[in-house]
């Protein structure tokens, strides 16, 4: 039965990271790649490693998205306008 | 006798949200613009995850405590959040529903915190 | 923004307080060893955080009788309530919305009690509150039914307003 | 993979990528040892320690502990099997095994880990010094995120507590546990438009209790005559107390780990003038 739903999350991880290789905005990048460390630490728990999962839910899911979004922030200030 | 019964009372517990989860999707699917899509996503999802928990409290007893727990945070936060999104979806400007009809929130003043300025 | 705040000594103690029994909980299977290491914990943990959990400290105790029965039971209520209609609208073909962004006024003075307001408005049926300015709350309606400001703080934050004003006197 | 590449042959490698990803990912579970039913009505640590102990017991019984074609080394050693709250000595009386290699076998591992982590926070701080502006949002955040991310702050702060006091008995430990705190304090930054902890206290709570790690290892090398060695009474499994210095350690690194997020969170949200444009 693990095995079924292990292997959708697997899917849906896959396409989040496509999605985050591939998008053209960097914002959808970043949100996609926490959604990948959400699934992946799915994973790690049904892989029997409660320990890594919750470490990759809070430091990889929640705490390194923000730290992105705020340097994608502040990288965004220095570009020169007429780029964009 | 009396944990059967709680067995099976956490069942239709559980069911309950998971056909409120199921709703509050559809919501999102099928609704039109942000703010109608966040009314059907915080209700649905807040007594959905709220029943489930609880549901799974009386199913298994050395939980209880914790779920009843998860279940007022969860009632604590998911309003703030879903306030955090519509806010700042509205200011950045996202397109509503045309149908808008009366719309207080145009004529309001934004208060300019000192350094900040207008884009 | 009127803002009544308690002696530092009585947010301290609430702060211990809440925090000693969140630590219960969490540890539920009851040992005395737990309840110990949760002891020292409290105590220092609200030394350093009690300043961000509340204003009115130990009078939020006092306001647990009418949170319990009274608030609670309207609220569920409520939230039932609004989770049929979301069932309702979600569920029929024509999808009957009618949108809009009306304003109400709340006589509540405390941060928390707006707060408290605004959770609960954005829980019952058809309605998310957006914004705050003052005594003024945005809220969005999903079927509305009167653009008047009065008549809708009456429509939608009545049954509410009462009881938190008699829970944060 | 350049930028003029053709974007056919960007799909079809992506197509095999993931083929080949998810046939090692079947493969791989399929290999797995299956576990008996688990039984949500014990606590976490106990669940932990009887799925992966008694499964192992009778795996071993079985004989189908080993994959197949390699034999175990040894048939006559005496197998116990190990219960919660009664057995002492399973690896130090952590419920955990993953715990006790972590911070006891591989202890000094785990100092260095945290010294990467400051070494990391320091870098950021040099890479973002400059002279402090306040910082300035486009509008004041409402009243409701006000108040609201400082009630849950407390909450996240009490919990994030509980995981690295914990780290000895249940799945987590000093580095989750800091993160949640530090996640708490960027709740706080998102809320007020001026919040500004006390970055000199933050350093300072940080340096001691990198400091209070090496104490620890330092008395184990007085008292056991070896760095970072147990000098405590492990206990049995499943107390509070049990599991010799595991306790302590993970506190120690918990702390120091919160203190140096969130000083990593402050240097990234603060606003400063660039020099150098």
């Amino acid at each position: 039965m693990i095995i079924y739903v292990a292997t959708l999350i697997v899917i849906v991880v896959i396409m989040l990271a496509l999605i985050a290789v591939f998008s053209k905005k960097l914002l959808s990048a970043i949100i996609a790649s926490g959604f990948v460390s959400l699934g992946v630490s799915g994973l790690f728990f049904f892989l029997q490693a409660p320990d890594v999962a919750i470490t990759e839910a809070a430091i990889g899911a929640g705490l390194s998205t923000a730290i992105f979004i705020i340097a994608l922030k502040k990288v965004k200030k220095g570009e020169s306008k007429d780029e964009e | 006798m009396l944990d059967a019964f709680l067995g099976w009372l956490g069942v239709v517990f559980v069911f309950t949200g998971v056909f409120f989860l199921f709703l509050g999707a559809l919501g999102i699917f099928r609704l039109p613009d942000v703010f109608n899509r966040l009314q059907a996503g915080t209700k649905a999802t807040t007594l959905g995850v709220v029943s489930t928990s609880i549901g799974v409290g009386l199913i298994a007893k050395g939980w209880i405590l914790f779920a009843v727990a998860l279940a007022i945070f969860l009632l604590m936060t998911n309003p703030i959040s879903s306030h955090a999104i519509a806010r700042a979806s509205y200011r950045v400007g996202v397109k509503k529903y045309p149908q808008t009809d009366p719309d207080e929130c145009e004529k309001r003043e934004w208060k300019f915190p000192e350094g900040g300025e207008e884009k | 923004m009127e803002r009544v705040e308690s002696s530092a000594g009585s947010r301290y103690l609430y702060a211990v307080v809440v925090y000693f029994f969140l630590w219960i909980v969490l540890t539920y299977p009851f040992s005395i060893h737990e309840w110990e290491a949760g002891a020292a914990i409290a105590l220092l943990g609200a030394l350093l955080t009690y300043k961000q959990l509340s204003v009115s400290g130990m009078k939020n105790i006092e306001r647990l009788g009418i949170l319990l029965f009274w608030y609670l039971p309207v609220f569920i209520w409520e939230m039932l309530k609004a989770n049929l209609h979301v069932a309702a609208i979600v569920l029929n073909p024509k999808m009957p919305i009618k949108p809009g962004i009306v304003k109400i006024k709340t006589n509540l003075k405390s941060p928390v009690a707006k707060v408290w307001l605004a959770n609960s408005i954005t829980l019952t049926p058809g309605t998310l509150s957006m914004d705050i300015d003052g005594q003024y709350l945005y809220i969005h309606w999903i079927k509305v039914k009167t653009k008047d400001v009065e008549k809708a703080t009456q429509e939608i934050a009545g049954s509410f307003e009462k009881i938190l004003e008699a829970m944060f006197k | 993979m350049r930028n003029d590449t053709p974007a056919l042959v960007k799909r079809i490698t992506a197509l095999s990528l993931i083929t080949i990803l998810l046939i090692g990912f079947f493969l791989a579970f399929k290999e797995m040892p299956k576990g008996s039913a688990v039984n949500v009505n014990q606590r976490v640590s106990r669940l932990y320690v009887m799925k992966n102990v008694e499964t192992a017991t009778k795996m071993m019984e079985n004989g189908k502990f080993f994959a197949k074609g390699i034999k175990p080394l040894r048939t006559d050693v005496p197998y116990t099997p190990i219960t919660f709250g009664k057995s002492k000595n399973l690896e130090d009386g952590a419920a955990n095994v993953v715990t006790s290699i972590v911070v006891d076998y591989r202890g000094f591992d785990t100092l260095g880990e945290v010294t990467v982590l400051f070494l990391a926070a320091t870098g950021v701080a040099m890479l973002l010094f400059g002279k402090e502006k306040k910082r300035k949002n486009k509008t004041e955040p409402s009243l409701i995120m006000y108040v609201g991310t400082r009630i849950s702050f407390a909450i996240i702060f009490l919990f994030g507590i509980y995981i690295f006091v914990h780290g000895h008995l249940t799945p987590g430990g000093g580095f989750p546990g800091g993160a949640v705190i530090a996640s708490g304090i960027l709740g706080l930054f998102l809320g007020k438009n001026g919040y500004k902890p006390n970055h000199l206290g933050l350093k300072v709570f940080e340096s001691l209790s990198g400091m209070a790690f090496v104490i620890i290892g330092l008395t184990g090398l007085f008292s056991v005559h070896s760095f970072l060695a147990n000098f405590l009474p492990t206990g049995v499994i499943g107390d509070l107390y049990s599991a010799g210095f595991i306790g302590l350690i993970y506190i120690a690194i918990g702390m120091k780990v919160g203190a140096e997020l969130s000083a990593v969170v402050n240097s990234m949200i603060v606003d400063v003038e660039e020099e150098w444009s």
